[in-house]
């Protein structure tokens, strides 16, 4: 009884939350001038038309000087029908520019993904077990320079080093490099190490300080006076226990931290993926274009927190479904 | 070396533990948490390790098998578990008895259990770390277990989470998981303290029936002397990591030779008219005192007792401190059938050395004729304050 | 004491004055209650004249007029902002630290075991008194060339004194930058730190006192706001109303309190189940006085470390935009100066890392005091 | 005798418990349910019982620290649960509280003498100097030193907490304190120190107390009378002795025999309580303790020893808490490497049988009879006739009527709630049970 209703609460509160993130961005363009409108006035002022005779043209062409709900209605119906406008910096549909950048994106931020978590609770559970041991000091050294390191400035240094100095690697990325190759797998390697260093320290620390909280509790003593070996102790109780609170910072954290450094990544590493495109449509002052991309994130971020809240239910028995 | 179950010498002790020390390394310096501690447990009896929080029981009953986190833990001394050293001990070694022929029984049944498996998966789990048996026979055995240790509707149990028992069935299930193994030695410590009275007699009585049945040595660690009277055959008197006093258990109640066991008596409720209560703190366990650990809160500290180490454990002499008990407690009229009653309790037939009665204070010293009359004069002193 | 100890029993006697059972209740009763302390008092008074000093900024004086004449300084709407920061910083943290000495030698004896947090802290007060002085006694950069004075190496890769750190492109001196951008970071962080703490701690207090639908509403609004990225959020906002260090940090400040909220939350929640709590209305004590008596000294502990880690966050997130191009274009910003140094790299390789290695080491070094922070103060 | 201070009359205390998204109240959590007792100025009256059994609901509920939501509480005659807030607030100042864990039980931020005047800053005094005069001696008075008004809480040992925790509560001159398991976290060593400072102080300034604890032994050094209290019921009240000595109720006996004796000769008499304490949200009819109680009454029909009587009740009681997993008995039951399924009515009935460790046969011919086909009702799954089959014979009065607290003949101020000691008509109490006060007729109610 408790459970279904969780879930069914959790599906529903992802549904409300899409729409209240998409009704926000909508409001967000209602109470701002419109920008596309003043490039192209500004554009037919240029070249000797009348601004705001040319201005009111735009906003009638695109149904921009209807009345609010009008447009409101029309807005949610196009994001729900996948019809996303036209993107004049890139001269094709929104939806077609997001088709082609992703796959930019995904192969870096996936292994980055992976490795945040993998690494991450690896180095952190390790060193929880192996405390006041150089170990431990190493990693958490390692944990306080990467939550530390401006990942930016960090990208550059490793450049500077890899790239110009020792010319190992190379030093931005080539779009035009067949996906499974050395190749490419040479100049995804900078990228996916400045991107995960921040969220693997994160997810170190945390997962640390869970599992020494653990370490230290009689359920893991009563599994050592078992003689349970270190090994099971850590992956039977320790970890499988910790996973609860784990989980509830994995998607969240991490998408965030990949998130914002999604955008300096592609800048430095002149990646063609999504975070550009974003950019581009910043500079360009193509609204279709930035709140698509402002939206997938954020749909992101709405799904991962669903895909959380279920892992709850199949991590933790003694969930209080009443309480959440 | 022995191995295993093969030589059980009469003479030798299931448990000896000489000179243990445990101590940790903290910011504010070396706490010895376990300074000096001896005793033995044959096989069959029951020892209680007795002392208030602070005293050093818990860590001794976890340094026995290295349970206590070693860094910063440090233990030296010798731990004979069937004549082999445990402090000498490998890691596997120590895992392979732990669980198997050293179990243990912890104090909160609350946060003894792990809260996301199933209790029927906890306790299958030791048999599947000490044999290679099936998951399907390793469940089997669980379940006899539970029903062993009478958890209603075992089976149906087995599949229950932690968090749906009450606190007593979760004990009974941690009592399941230290038989799985069918260990030689149980140490419970302090296994029912978390518990209502109701449910503590029912405990109680599972593990000295389970005990009998299985024919185990169980090391008891409480603060509860009345738990004490009822389940010891011999007790071991804790007091900041050094042993006070050694003593069948009946000697201990009608002839506490220290003057921390009598006090430790005199504070039991419906011990004698006075209404006992120890003044002062225990030593700092960093920097203790020169001299007994006591001196400073016991009533009857002479000069000498504020120097030199603490003192050695010497045996009681039966006569005088009989009668000295005798006046402070309130033990039956005339103190002939202790030997008796003692030996009907104990399971083991000849436990030599171990049935001694030794105390660690300075009146009961070989050498210490000179102050025989002091003690004496403060022993009478102390009585006087008693009877106001 | 033991010279004039009454009898034994003498303490009813002595108890007429002093002891408790000497107190005229019906007195007490019908006495008023006191008015509000100094310390608030004073504090008000202070926001008062700050209030009238900007009132007279922005209305009396002359729009490029300095406002503090002396040494000709022109406070900006940030800098307004940072100067009330540090007022409540001063009532609201200095203050109690100084009265309570005996609870503050305690705190500083655990803080004091973590010796790389000791360091850090001397740094970020070199930090603090360099960014809040130093742009009274080193000029501010500005955009005019001097190529002359342009890429001069620092003084251990072969640069004169007179430029230490050494100088960029446009000739500006390296120390310079690294002043005004600690400043910069100064500000993002203190002030948005405030905001986000502030705002944090009102409503997940607000959650836990009032309970319900309140509770149930707000929570679920910062559910909402967690799964907004906050940076996505700001690059949209910075695209439609354009870039300004008093957005971005007043957005970090708003749209950051997600976090605190939640825990200060669960804190009050699990302190007010505390028996100090239930002593407390046990005496007669009304709710409003536990929650600022007990509960919210007492999630402080929490609070304060919150606030520490999260100056960090709010400093990085600045450097990053401005590294992006989207920062504040009238201030210099350690990002910005990393930015503008990529392309000299090979060549000037100083312009970009040096300010780089300020970002990194006043992050690491807030990161270490909020970590030792919390293992002083926090009783877990 | 004079009016009482404190006088509590059925009392209630009910949590709703609620479900579904509507918060919908399905039923509620009786803590508290009905609770009677009065308390004389200076007198102590200890309050026992197992955990959950409701006694700190009791007390907090009679503070009024949580509102009651059903009967009356007279403090000096004026009735506490009508008090508005000023009212309540100078009752705050005549009732006091002591809790259980010197730990949690100070604020760790604020000094001892804060914690310790905080009561008088509530009730008005802002004279710093006049505040703290009052709290130094206070400190003194509990046996610390007025130079600890300036330390914080973590700089004592459990005990001395404890003795500011007193002091705490004397700080407003109470008339009245209800200390919870004050000693319950302290060693041995200081308990009695604790207690002494406790009862003199009581004594000294006349101050009424009850003592709420789960140990037997501390009630009966410090408390005048004794309540225990079995799923928010007193099931008896006697003075101490009177309770120690001779015990009425059942679970009263249960309970002092669960007490270790610190002598090891003395003989292990524990009276072995089956099951475990029902909810609170579904107590079970007639007397509360009919689950557990070893000496249920045999209905006239039925003629068992009481410990085959109490197994037959037990197996009556987990079938109709379906508390019994017929295929896991099976399992459970079946030869090695046989998972059960195999098994036959007959033989899953033996099983369950041995489950329920019931004889074979039950001694009684009618019992045997029932159980013989419950049985083999529940070995088909068939609980619902299982429990049909036992509901005829096997039934204790005790859990048709409900018994009523009654003085006990022959001992004054003793009252118990019990079947055995004050029979409703038609039902028969063994003659062991029966006591001499008997002879002298039942009370009707």
């Amino acid at each position: 009884m408790g459970m279904k209703w969780y879930v069914v609460r959790r599906v529903a509160w992802a549904v409300v939350a899409t729409y209240l993130a998409v009704s926000l961005t909508f409001g967000l363009l209602m109470v701002t001038p419109n920008a596309g409108a003043d490039v192209a006035a500004a554009q037919a002022a240029a070249s000797g038309q009348d601004y705001d005779a040319v201005r009111e043209r735009y906003l009638e062409r695109r149904g921009l000087d209807r009345p609010v709900e009008e447009q409101y209605v029309d807005y949610m119906t196009n994001i729900l029908t996948l019809d996303w406008g036209y993107s004049f910096s890139q001269g094709e549909p929104v939806l077609a520019a997001i088709g082609e950048a992703w796959v930019y994106s995904a192969q870096y931020f996936v292994p980055s993904i992976l490795i945040s978590a993998l690494l991450g609770y690896g180095i952190g559970l390790y060193s929880a077990l192996n405390r006041y041991t150089p170990t431990d000091y190493l990693g958490s050294f390692v944990a306080y320079f990467g939550i530390s390191i401006p990942n930016f400035w960090f990208a550059i240094v490793l450049i500077l080093l890899f790239g110009v100095v020792f010319r190992l690697l190379p030093t931005f990325y080539d779009s035009g490099v067949a996906l499974l190759s050395v190749q490419n797998a040479k100049q995804l390697l900078l990228p996916v190490v400045v991107l995960s260093t921040a969220s693997v320290a994160g997810q170190m620390r945390y997962s640390r300080a869970q599992a020494i909280e653990y370490a230290r509790s009689a359920f893991v003593k009563t599994a050592r006076a078992k003689g349970a070996s270190e090994w099971r102790v850590l992956t039977r109780h320790i970890l499988r226990v910790a996973l609860v609170p784990l989980s509830t910072i994995l998607i969240a954290d991490v998408l965030a931290v990949l998130f914002a450094g999604s955008f300096i990544i592609e800048t430095i590493f002149q990646i063609p993926g999504l975070g550009r495109l974003a950019l581009e449509a910043i500079q360009q002052r193509d609204t279709p274009l930035v709140l698509a991309t402002t939206l997938i994130p954020v749909f992101i971020a709405i799904l991962g927190n669903l895909l959380q809240d279920l892992a709850y239910v199949a991590l933790d028995p003694r969930i209080d479904y009443g309480d959440r | 070396m022995s191995r295993h179950h093969t030589t059980t010498d009469q003479t030798e002790p299931l448990l000896r533990v000489t000179d243990l020390r445990t101590q940790f390394r903290t910011d504010d310096g070396v706490v010895r948490a376990v300074d000096g501690v001896s005793f033995g447990l044959n096989a069959g009896e029951t020892v209680c390790l007795v002392g208030e929080s602070g005293s050093g029981k818990t860590v001794t009953a976890e340094s026995i098998t290295r349970l206590v986190d070693c860094p910063p833990g440090e233990i030296s001394g010798r731990i004979e578990f069937r004549g082999e050293d445990l402090t000498a001990a490998s890691e596997d070694r120590l895992r392979s008895l732990r669980g198997a022929e050293i179990a243990h029984v912890f104090q909160n049944p609350q946060d003894a259990l792990n809260p996301v498996h199933t209790v029927g998966w906890q306790v299958a789990e030791v048999v599947q770390i000490h044999e290679s048996v099936s998951r399907r026979a390793a469940r089997k055995r669980a379940v006899d277990l539970l029903d062993r240790v009478d958890i209603p509707d075992p089976a149906a149990t087995a599949d229950a989470y932690p968090h749906e028992l009450s606190g007593g069935m979760k004990q009974r299930v941690l009592v399941a998981v230290a038989l799985a193994g069918e260990p030689d030695l149980l140490i419970a410590d302090e296994p029912t303290t978390a518990l209502d009275v109701t449910i503590q007699a029912q405990i109680l009585d599972l593990i000295a029936d389970l005990q009998a049945e299985f024919d185990m040595a169980v090391l008891f660690v409480t603060h509860d002397l009345g738990v004490v009277a009822r389940v010891a055959d011999r007790v071991v008197v804790l007091y900041a990591g050094k042993v006070m006093e050694r003593a069948p258990v009946d000697r201990l109640f009608d002839a506490p030779a220290h003057p921390y066991s009598r006090a430790l008596l005199a504070c039991l409720p419906g011990r004698g008219e006075s209404n006992g209560a120890i003044p002062g703190n225990l030593p700092d366990a960093t920097d203790p005192p020169p001299g007994c650990r006591f001196a400073s809160r016991c009533p009857f500290a002479v000069e000498d007792c504020h120097e030199g180490d603490h003192p050695p454990l010497a045996p009681v002499a039966e006569d005088t401190d009989v009668e000295a008990g005798a006046t402070v407690g309130d033990p039956p009229a005339g103190s002939a059938p202790l030997a008796a009653s003692s030996a009907e309790r104990s399971a083991s037939p000849d436990a030599g050395p171990d049935r001694e009665h030794v105390a660690a204070c300075l009146f009961h010293g070989e050498d210490y004729d000179a102050a025989h009359l002091d003690r004496e004069v403060a022993w009478s002193a102390a009585e006087g304050d008693h009877g106001e | 004491m033991a010279g004039d100890e009454p009898a034994p029993d003498g303490g009813t006697a002595r108890g007429a004055g002093t002891g408790f059972e000497g107190i005229d209740w019906t007195a007490v009763d019908d006495a008023g209650s006191a008015g509000p302390s100094a310390a608030v008092t004073a504090e008000v008074l202070v926001l008062l004249g700050l209030a009238a000093a900007l009132v007279y900024d922005y209305v009396v004086l002359a729009n490029e007029a300095p406002t503090v004449g002396v040494v000709g300084w022109d406070v900006t709407g940030v800098e307004w902002l940072l100067v009330v920061v540090l007022v409540v910083g001063a009532f609201h943290a200095a203050l109690p630290l100084a009265r309570n000495r005996r609870l503050t030698a305690y705190y500083w004896r655990q803080f004091r075991k973590n010796r790389a947090a000791v360091v850090s802290l001397g740094f970020l007060g070199v930090v603090f008194l360099v960014g809040l002085v130093g742009p009274l006694i080193w000029t501010a950069p500005n955009e005019a060339i001097d190529y002359a004075a342009a890429y001069q190496p620092p003084v251990f890769a072969g640069g004169s004194w007179e430029h230490a750190l050494g100088t960029d492109a446009q000739g500006r001196p390296i120390w310079h930058l690294i002043v005004y951008g600690m400043r910069v970071s100064l500000e993002v962080g203190l002030i948005s730190m405030v905001f986000a703490i502030s705002i944090g701690t009102v409503v997940g207090t607000a959650a836990a006192y009032f309970g319900g639908y309140v509770d149930e509403a707000l929570m679920r609004y910062v559910d909402l706001q967690q799964t907004f990225p906050v940076f996505i959020l700001l690059l949209l906002l910075i695209y439609l109303y354009g870039a300004s260090l008093l957005l971005i940090i007043a957005l970090y400040g708003l749209f950051s309190w997600e976090g605190t909220a939640r825990l200060v939350r669960s804190e009050a929640l699990q302190r007010g189940e505390e028996a100090y709590v239930r002593a407390a209305e046990a005496t007669g004590a009304g709710r409003w006085w536990t929650i600022r008596r007990h509960l919210i000294p007492n999630v402080s502990s929490t609070v304060i470390t919150a606030a520490t880690l999260s100056i960090p966050v709010f400093i990085l997130g600045e450097a990053s935009l401005s590294f992006l191009g989207f920062g504040d274009p009238d201030v210099f910003s350690w990002g910005r100066t990393i930015s503008a140094g990529r392309s000299d790299l090979p060549n000037a390789p100083w312009i970009s890392t040096i300010p780089g290695l300020f970002l990194f080491l006043t992050v690491l070094a807030f990161n270490f005091v909020g970590d030792a922070l919390r293992d002083a103060i926090d009783p877990r | 005798m004079s009016d009482p201070l404190l006088s509590v009359r059925d009392l209630e205390k009910h949590y709703p418990l609620t479900e579904g998204i509507l918060n919908r109240q399905v039923g509620s959590v009786r803590a508290v349910d009905g609770v009677s007792f009065d308390l004389a100025a200076g007198e102590t009256l200890g309050l026992v019982g197992e955990s959950g059994c409701g006694k700190s609901t009791a007390a907090t509920a009679a503070l009024r620290l949580e509102e009651p939501t059903g009967g009356t509480v007279l403090f000096d005659g004026d009735d506490v649960t009508a008090f508005d807030d000023s009212e309540l607030k100078r009752f705050r100042r005549e009732a006091q509280l002591i809790f259980q864990d010197p730990t949690s039980s100070f604020d760790p931020r604020m000094s001892v003498g804060e914690s310790v005047t905080e009561a008088l800053r509530v009730h008005g005094i802002s004279d710093r100097a006049r505040r703290r005069a009052v709290g130094e001696d206070l400190l003194e008075r509990v046996g610390l030193a007025a130079e600890d008004y300036d330390r914080y809480p973590h700089e004592f040992s459990g005990g001395q907490r404890q003795r500011i925790a007193v002091a705490r509560a004397l700080v407003v001159n109470p008339r009245l304190v209800v200390a919870d398991e004050p000693v319950s976290a302290l060693d041995v060593s200081v308990k009695s120190a604790v207690l002494d400072l406790l009862a003199d102080l009581q004594a000294e300034f006349g101050i009424a107390m009850v003592f709420i604890s789960h140990d037997l032994s501390v009630v009966r050094e410090v408390a005048d009378r004794v309540a225990v209290m079995y799923l928010g019921e007193i099931v008896e009240m006697a003075p101490t002795e009177r309770l120690f000595e001779a015990p009425e109720h059942p679970y009263t006996e249960a309970l002092l025999s669960a007490i270790p004796q610190p002598d090891p000769d003395a003989p292990a008499r524990t009276i072995q309580l089956s099951g475990s304490v029902p909810s609170a949200s579904d107590p079970p009819s007639g007397c509360r303790f009919h689950t557990r109680c070893p000496k249920a009454i045999q209905p006239a029909t039925v003629d068992l020893t009481q410990e085959t009587w109490r197994r037959v009740l037990d197996a009556r009681e987990r079938i109709a808490g379906d508390d019994v997993d017929v295929a896991a008995v099976r399992e459970l039951r079946a030869p090695a490497g046989d998972d059960g399924t195999a098994l036959g009515t007959a033989e899953t009935a033996a099983a369950l049988r041995e489950e329920f460790d019931l004889p074979d046969p039950v001694d009684d011919p009618a019992v045997e009879t029932a159980v013989t086909e419950a049985l083999s009702a529940l070995a088909d799954g068939d609980r619902e006739g299982a429990l049909a089959a036992l509901s005829e014979t096997v039934t204790t009065p005790c859990e048709v009527h409900e018994p009523t607290r009654q003085s006990v003949a022959g001992s004054p101020g003793h009252d118990v709630a019990c079947h055995l000691r004050h029979p409703p008509s038609g039902v028969r109490v063994p003659d062991d049970e029966r006591r001499v006060g008997d002879a002298d007729g039942p009370s009707e109610p």
